[in-house]
């Protein structure tokens, strides 16, 4: 222990310390009835401080040991905080468990993205699961609730257990659990177990099920929380385990594993009828693109700055993402067929609402947009061209409900009974942080040079 | 022939006026007339006409007396760099002499039209057209070469669709615009290649330019050129196999199957053949070719004339018959000659027409009918005086002039061996044949089955002096022929000069006139002899009138052809709704059945997801051991 | 200068949309286009003595090369006119319907972003504005067109997009082979290229041509067009018609045919051949129509197989013929559209058989669409012709045996221009025909075709201003 | 020695999947979770001991008090499943699928 703590300076790790913390002052807060209206701050408190901790940190230069605060650390820990500050300050619920589930979650993830060696790397992964599956286990609607939270804590439970056995035989292999790279089948092996775990936690085909599920009975805004702050910080472990070897067997495959996922996703998610499942769809064909990025990203070297495509995504996906599912918070609405026509009943959800579809959808000059462009290039930069073909199939199936719900909404006549039933107004907070979200969602394809500024964020 | 630098401001006054008249004359009658006083719009046309005939004629008389001549570049049309088509103007014997005949028939029957279209509706919107065309004409006898040419032909086929159309509310009418039209846009894609063809082998398509070189050098693509000016040709002159359009055509008003349909606008065709007869005469065998196609539609169309009863009917395959003879002429090599029945044509046919139209007009029909007709010599005197010259003429009757124009022709003909003389010889006894046929039956008996043209009366002055002075032509015509060949030998582009009109050869006289004859005297028997003949053989001979009334089956073989493009053009439809549009349709029904197939992967059990899990992980682990 | 062609329709746009309820948003929208036009007028003026190269400007360089920057030259500017001119066309065109503010301020958003594919000179930016021209095309044929508009909205917005990710796949590939052999980062149009030849090039290249041809539109890519053209609100057709068809030549000389000049070349036969399929095949499915705004879009099929074909014959006739041919598609086939439109508007039919013998209660409609049927179908004198025939003369110098099939075309169009001609003005109308709702074009609609008329008729005689204009700038990129 | 600890690792292993993969049962499921971890314990602890890395070893630890952990989670959703609807198969959670 003395030599982990020489190893790392404490102040790499002030994010994590800080978020501990308030995770025991929240269980502190809720034991007597008084302060309830406190805590409620915690949450969004413990997000932004986090993030500004995160911000503020300086990268160690010294020799990695279980903590490692590089660029990507610090960066993605930058990208989880700020994805979680929706979910925060919307969190429900009367008592004070589930910020601090939310702030345990937050705390495995920030683990996760500053681990130093493959075993913390387990330890975050765990950490931000076991709060999920709680999390999602507490829905507002009970019974689909149970039964998600029930699929995610075995499905994740296996992915799990895969990482751990991939470590093993990485360990077996290489003697160390430290970041290092090692050669021979069974590294390989171990890799592409590791892999496996990772890939669960994104959400890619074939290790998706448990998402649809999950993103369905969650609350809006936790399926908001789970995929992007959940999901920046598994492709973190992604990219972790990818740069371990970068030629090896699991990397050559991951472009496709991508590339096959993209449009997997956006294929399954072309009849859904049910909004947030469409959606959990609709974000696995995104990740797919993601792990596209990485794959590409890893067979080029896995350059830490060159990292910004993938940055970029999981930025413009964080606005994307959690905009929609709070769209979807907002109006109440659960199925497909209650959109139509909706620009008629309720005009500035629908402008809103199509703004984040499009950018979903990867159209000009959205944020999605150039998100899609940068993985693509990457991957052709990485000489993948048949997952970039498929992705890109994916781009066009995906637009077939993106633009089919703005088509709904815009160009559909509504039904007679929904054209009589008012627009329910949803709360003018939630609203707000509705528009904050589309708004960069909106614009930032037209800032490319933000390129080169999370490129200059990510080099040590 | 001098030749001068390019440039408006070389351009001679009769030649600037030959185009700014008519142009300001359709702007004048369109824009301020029209509007205003529609009955008058024919007056500034009217005017544009005397302009036109005196600068042509003033510009022949140049030509013939001072051996004037004129090719100049006014700048370009189409330019992309050192790629440059342009404007220009030729005027040489050829088009001088062309250019005057038009100008004088064309003048007179804009006279003749503004009593002959008095009543109509569409008064203003005839002398728009008609004058277009007449723009269009002598646009396309001064061009100096192909593009230009081209220009004009294609107007001078719009405004034909226009006026065959003018009736527009007669479905037979539209059908014949429509029928012309294409027929000529199929002919024009020879022409469109021949210039491009042309161009890209010369980078230029001027006559004065392309045809030493060509007399001179070998080019591999020049023989394609010549047979697709044939073809344009054949369409726009009515030869076989695209000549079907020309007798519809006379849906139109008279006035339009006068001076277009018979006196200038087909004759383009033969026009154009004279024009490239250097190039023609260089490519082998095309010459021939031109001869045969000529005596083939030249006899085909002459007894098809003969079995017709409408008189316009009659004319329009007798002018297709005539068109056969130049083209017959220039095919042997006759380029003088041919062009001088085009002009002496042009006259006796424009009388002929415009009798005809006379006739109808009496009473009070669009056209006549051979039924309706009979012995109208005392009922139009007038009529049947420049009739019967128009028709010597075109009978090819010494002294008239036709007969020069053809025996010069025929004395090619007799040159050339014995398939020439048979067709020479036939060519004279169906044109006697048919004419004098019609002569007979109009202005003779009339025979126990025709009318007799009850109510007829003669023609206004407005109709008749137009008419008139025509004939005069058609009299003195054949007078002219040693100036003409002066002419036709002005500024020929070649150093290789045409042969001048033949002399006077008492062998051909004797064997022309001697075909005359015959067709004369069959006319005789058919029309005095057996009056009743000309109707009875049709229930007689049923298979020789369907013979002769399709054309020898080539109409229904047209029909035929042209069902079959519409059902190529249905095919492409369907295939393309169903095949290439249902591709596109089916491509996102095929996603989301692919994607709603995707769906049943996702039981809802857990030990399902987690066997996918082990299941990925497997073959993740086989790819990467591999 | 330049960028303000762009941003004052889009900001109009947005002030349209922000004024709607308290300004006339049709006159605003109006008013913003007449600006814009007038602008794209004085641009030649505008230039210094250098000529039009003088306008472009640039940006602050980005990431990889990305870097904002506009320019002009002959093409590009003609196309400006194009646009701006059509613009203010089809909202005239519009104008008796009533319409909300959305549907004035798209026709403005279209045209920022029609704009802006001609004058931004980075294939960044160029893909943005090419992918933003969708969106408000979308909404006009998905709100305001006739009853399948749904449909074809969604069907015009995904095969467009088909085409867009291989033109985006394209471009990337392309941005990275020039870094990898010149080690350069760059998006620069006039920079870019590709390598000379193997299989790659030849991949990327078809790539962009898949891209750019989903919206020439290049046979088999076709088939959005009759929908979208059928379902669109006439002043839509213009504008889908006039300009958005022009983007996708432009695409293929400003992108991809510099970019490969030799594999371009080496697969001329290829792209020739689909060329002459779009003039022969769209001619006779054109043919076989009995919708008039379906006959039409065949039709555009037909004309724009001539601008490709000119522009792959790489020869100065072909070069400047075909993309003069692109401005003769946008005005002669804009105008039938109008006049078509113009139909719908009064007998809310478009077949051929609804209508019949307007020729005796309409004559300047029957004049005005003879006008517009003569231009298209290439009679000399009116523009057409020009582009028809320059297009097939350089390819006559480069593969003769394509420029026959392109003669045939010509011949071919005729064949479905006047029967449907004659059926509609001419034939006696048939029974439930809706000829007796039409009436005569009234004095907006009769200055607006007048304007039209002259412009073809000027470019039909004249063309050689404009031929040198797109001469010089072609010469250039190209040659 | 090696192949015989990967044996019994991969035999454990394997176990605990099918365990998952084939029991309805909820319990045994957890189970067999819990066994998948400890058979890769075995792994590393024999590695550890070879490579003698104390750290790791130590490490191994921590795995288990996380399996703990996980197991904690695990039973308390199984109870909350079992409050319910006084089930605990799989079948009984079935509704969310597609």
């Amino acid at each position: 222990m003395a030599q982990f703590l020489a190893q790392t300076s404490l102040s790499g790790l002030a994010p994590e310390l800080a978020l501990a913390a308030l995770v025991c002052a929240t269980l502190m807060a809720g034991l007597p009835a008084s302060g309830r209206r406190y805590w409620k701050l915690i949450g969004p408190l413990g997000a932004l401080c986090a993030f500004a901790l995160a911000l503020t940190t300086v990268p160690a230069v010294e020799a990695p040991g279980l903590i490692r605060v590089d660029g990507l650390s610090i960066g993605w820990q930058l990208l989880i905080f700020l994805a979680a500050v929706p979910f925060a300050l919307l969190l429900r619920g009367e008592d004070e468990v589930p910020t601090a589930l939310m702030l345990g979650s937050l705390l495995g993830m920030g683990l996760l993205a500053s681990a130093g060696n493959l075993l913390m790397l387990f330890i975050g992964l765990e950490f931000m699961s076991l709060p999920a599956y709680l999390l999602v286990a507490r829905g507002a609607r009970r019974a689909p609730a149970r039964e998600a939270a029930m699929k995610y804590f075995f499905a994740g439970g296996t992915g799990g257990s895969l990482f751990l056995f991939g470590l093993a035989l990485y360990y077996a292999a290489g003697r160390t659990l430290a970041f290092s790279a090692s050669t021979g089948p069974m590294a390989e092996a171990g890799l592409a177990l590791m892999g496996v775990g990772a890939l669960f936690k994104v959400g890619a085909f074939p290790f998706h099920f448990w998402l649809p599920d999950v993103y369905e009975s969650a609350d809006p805004e936790l399926a908001g929380f789970l995929s992007t702050s959940m999901k920046a910080a598994a492709v973190l472990l992604l990219m972790r385990v990818a740069a371990l070897s970068p030629h090896s067997g699991f990397v050559r495959c991951l472009p496709w594993v991508g590339g096959v996922t993209a449009l997997f996703g956006a294929l399954l998610a072309l009849r859904q009828q049910r909004l947030q499942r469409l959606l959990a769809y609709s974000s696995i064909s995104h990740a797919g693109n993601v792990i596209l990025g990485v794959g590409a990203w890893a067979a080029l070297g896995a350059v830490p700055g060159e990292a910004s495509s993938i940055y970029y995504y999981l930025a413009a996906y964080l606005f994307m993402s959690n905009g929609a599912f709070l769209f979807l918070r907002q109006t109440g609405l659960r199925e497909r067929c209650e959109v139509t026509g909706l620009s008629r009943r309720d005009a500035p959800g629908a402008l809103l609402f199509a703004v984040l579809l499009l950018a979903l959808g990867g159209i000009p000059p959205t944020a999605g947009f150039l998100a899609k462009l940068l993985i693509f290039w990457e991957a052709i930069k990485a000489a993948a061209y048949g997952p970039v073909i498929l992705a890109g199939a994916a781009a066009l199936a995906s637009l077939g409900y993106y633009l089919g719900l703005v088509r709904q909404m815009y160009l559909d006549e509504p039904l007679p009974a929904q054209a009589a039933a008012p627009a329910r107004p949803g709360d003018r907070f939630g609203s707000i942080i509705l528009a904050a979200c589309a708004a960069p969602a909106a614009v930032l394809g037209l800032a490319p040079w933000l390129i080169g500024v999370f490129s200059r964020l990510l080099s040590p | 022939m001098q030749r001068i630098p390019g440039g408006f401001a070389f351009l001679p006054w009769p030649v600037i006026l030959l185009f700014a008249a008519p142009v300001a004359a359709l702007l004048v009658s369109f824009f301020i007339v029209r509007p205003a006083r529609p009955r008058w719009t024919h007056v500034p046309i009217l005017a544009s006409c005397a302009v036109i005939a005196a600068c042509a004629i003033w510009i022949l008389s140049l030509v013939l007396f001072q051996n004037w001549g004129l090719d100049l570049p006014l700048g370009g049309w189409m330019v992309a760099g050192d790629w440059l088509v342009s404007y220009g103007v030729r005027v040489d014997g050829l088009s001088a002499s062309v250019l005057a005949m038009v100008s004088i028939v064309g003048g007179l029957i804009h006279v003749y039209a503004s009593g002959y279209m008095a009543e109509d509706p569409g008064f203003a919107r005839f002398f728009l057209a008609f004058h277009l065309f007449f723009l269009a004409m002598i646009g396309l006898l001064l061009s100096n070469s192909y593009i230009q040419l081209y220009l004009f032909w294609e107007l001078v086929g719009f405004a034909s669709y226009l006026l065959i159309g003018f009736w527009w509310q007669k479905k037979t009418a539209r059908r014949a615009a429509l029928q012309a039209i294409l027929t000529n846009r199929l002919g024009d894609f020879g022409l469109f290649l021949a210039a491009l063809i042309l161009l890209a082998v010369f980078h230029n398509t001027r006559f004065a330019l392309i045809f030493p070189a060509i007399v001179n050098g070998h080019y591999a693509l020049v023989s394609l050129v010549g047979f697709l000016l044939f073809w344009a040709a054949t369409a726009k002159s009515a030869q076989f196999p695209l000549y079907f359009w020309l007798p519809d055509a006379m849906e139109g008003p008279t006035p339009v199957s006068a001076l277009m349909h018979a006196a200038t606008m087909v004759t383009a065709g033969v026009f154009l053949l004279a024009r490239s007869w250097p190039l023609i005469s260089t490519v082998p065998v095309l010459p021939d070719l031109i001869a045969v196609v000529g005596a083939f539609t030249a006899i085909a169309a002459g007894i098809v004339a003969c079995a017709k009863k409408d008189l316009k009917r009659i004319l329009a395959y007798s002018t297709v018959s005539h068109l056969g003879i130049m083209v017959f002429g220039l095919g042997l090599g006759e380029v003088a000659p041919a062009v001088y029945h085009l002009i002496t044509h042009g006259f006796f046919k424009a009388v002929l027409f415009l009798c005809a139209g006379n006739i109808a007009h009496g009473l009070h029909q669009p056209t006549a009918d051979l039924d309706q007709v009979g012995g109208l010599r005392k009922k139009m005197p007038f009529t049947f005086v420049c009739f019967t010259v128009a028709a010597l003429s075109l009978g090819g009757i010494w002294p008239f002039a036709g007969y020069f124009s053809k025996d010069a022709i025929l004395d090619a003909a007799l040159h050339r061996g014995p398939w020439a003389i048979v067709a020479g010889v036939l060519i004279g006894v169906t044109s006697a044949l048919y004419i004098f046929r019609m002569l007979f039956l109009t202005f003779f008996g009339p025979s126990p089955r025709q009318k007799g043209g009850e109510h007829i009366h003669e023609a206004e002055p407005v109709m008749a002096v137009p008419v008139g002075f025509i004939t005069l032509g058609t009299l003195l015509g054949g007078l002219l022929g040693h100036s003409f060949s002066t002419v036709i030998k002005s500024g020929w582009p070649v150093a290789q000069p045409i042969a001048a009109l033949p002399e006077f050869s008492w062998s051909t006289f004797a064997v022309g006139m001697s075909a005359a004859a015959v067709g004369a005297g069959i006319a005789w028997v058919i029309a005095f002899v057996n009056p009743s003949f000309d109707w009875e053989w049709r229930t007689k001979y049923p298979a020789l009138e369907s013979a002769l009334n399709s054309d020898f089956g080539w109409k229904p073989f047209v029909r035929l052809a042209t069902a079959g493009v519409v059902a190529l053009a249905n095919a492409a439809g369907f295939f393309d709704h169903a095949v290439v549009d249902g591709a596109v349709e089916g491509a996102p029904r095929v996603a989301g059945a692919a994607g709603e197939q995707g769906r049943r992967l996702a039981t809802g059990r857990i030990n399902d997801y987690v066997w996918w899990m082990l299941a990925g992980a497997a073959v993740l682990l086989l790819a990467v051991m591999r | 200068m330049l960028s303000a062609i762009w941003a004052i329709p889009a900001a109009g746009g947005l002030l349209v949309l922000a004024a709607a309820g308290r300004w006339p948003a049709k006159r605003l929208a109006l008013a913003v286009a007449v600006c814009v036009f007038a602008l794209s007028l004085a641009l030649p003026w505008a230039a210094g003595p250098e000529g039009l190269s003088s306008l472009a400007q640039a940006g602050p360089l980005w990431a990889y090369g990305i870097r904002y920057s506009v320019g002009l030259d002959g093409l590009s500017l003609v196309l400006v006119w194009l646009t701006a001119f059509l613009t203010v066309v089809s909202l005239l065109s519009a104008w008796k319907q009533e319409l909300s503010a959305g549907f004035w301020a798209s026709f403005l958003f279209l045209e920022a972003a029609c704009l802006g594919v001609f004058l931004v000179r980075d294939l960044f930016f160029f893909y943005i504005f090419w992918e933003a021209v969708l969106v408000p095309m979308f909404f006009i044929i998905g709100l305001w067109g006739s009853e399948n508009r749904r449909h074809a909205a969604m069907k015009f917005f995904l095969f467009t997009f088909f085409g867009s990710v291989f033109l985006l796949l394209g471009i990337l590939a392309l941005v990275t082979m020039h870094h990898s052999a010149t080690g350069l980062w760059t998006w620069d149009m006039a920079v870019l290229r590709g390598p000379s030849s193997g299989r790659a090039a030849v991949v990327v290249f078809l790539a962009l041509v898949v891209g750019f041809g989903v919206k020439i539109p290049l046979f088999p890519l076709h088939t959005w067009l009759p929908d979208a053209h059928t379902e669109a609100p006439a002043a839509g057709s213009i504008m889908l018609a006039g300009v958005l068809l022009k983007l996708g030549v432009y695409g293929l000389l400003r992108v991809a045919l510099p970019a490969f000049p030799e594999v371009s070349w080496s697969l001329l036969p290829w792209l020739g051949l689909i060329a002459a399929i779009n003039m022969i095949y769209g001619a006779l499915c054109s043919m076989a129509q009995g919708d008039l705004k379906r006959l039409v879009a065949y039709s555009s099929v037909a004309h724009l197989g001539f601008c490709v074909m000119g522009i792959l014959s790489r020869t100065p006739e072909g070069l400047a013929g075909g993309s003069l041919q692109l401005l003769n598609h946008g005005l002669s086939t804009g105008a039938l559209f109008l006049l078509v439109g113009c139909l719908y508007e009064r007998g809310h039919k478009r077949g051929l058989s609804d209508f019949g013998g307007l020729f005796a209660k309409a004559p300047w409609f029957t004049f005005f669409f003879g006008v517009a049927v003569f231009a298209s179908i290439g009679l000399p004198g009116l523009n057409g012709f020009v582009g028809e025939f320059m297009s097939l003369a350089g390819m006559a110098r480069v593969l003769p045996i394509l420029a026959i099939a392109g003669v045939v075309g010509v011949t071919l169009a005729a064949g479905y221009a006047l029967p449907a001609y004659q059926a509609v003005f001419w034939a006696d109308p048939g029974p439930g025909s809706v000829s007796a709702k039409v009436t005569e074009l009234d004095w907006r609609e009769k200055s607006l075709m007048w304007t039209l008329t002259l412009l073809m008729l000027w470019i039909g005689l004249f063309p050689g201003t404009l031929l040198s204009l797109l001469d010089s700038s072609l010469r250039g990129l190209l040659l | 020695m090696t192949w015989a600890v990967w044996a019994v690792t991969g035999f454990l292993f394997a176990c605990g999947a099918a365990m998952i993969v084939l029991r309805r049962q909820l319990l045994a499921m957890l189970m067999g979770l819990e066994l998948m971890i400890s058979a890769v314990n075995i792994a590393l602890v024999y590695y550890c001991s070879r490579y003698a890395d104390g750290e790791t070893l130590a490490s191994v630890l921590l795995i288990i008090a996380i399996a703990a952990a996980e197991a904690v989670v695990g039973l308390s959703l199984i109870l909350k499943v079992y409050e319910a609807g006084r089930e605990v198969e799989t079948e009984s959670l079935q509704e969310l699928k597609g």
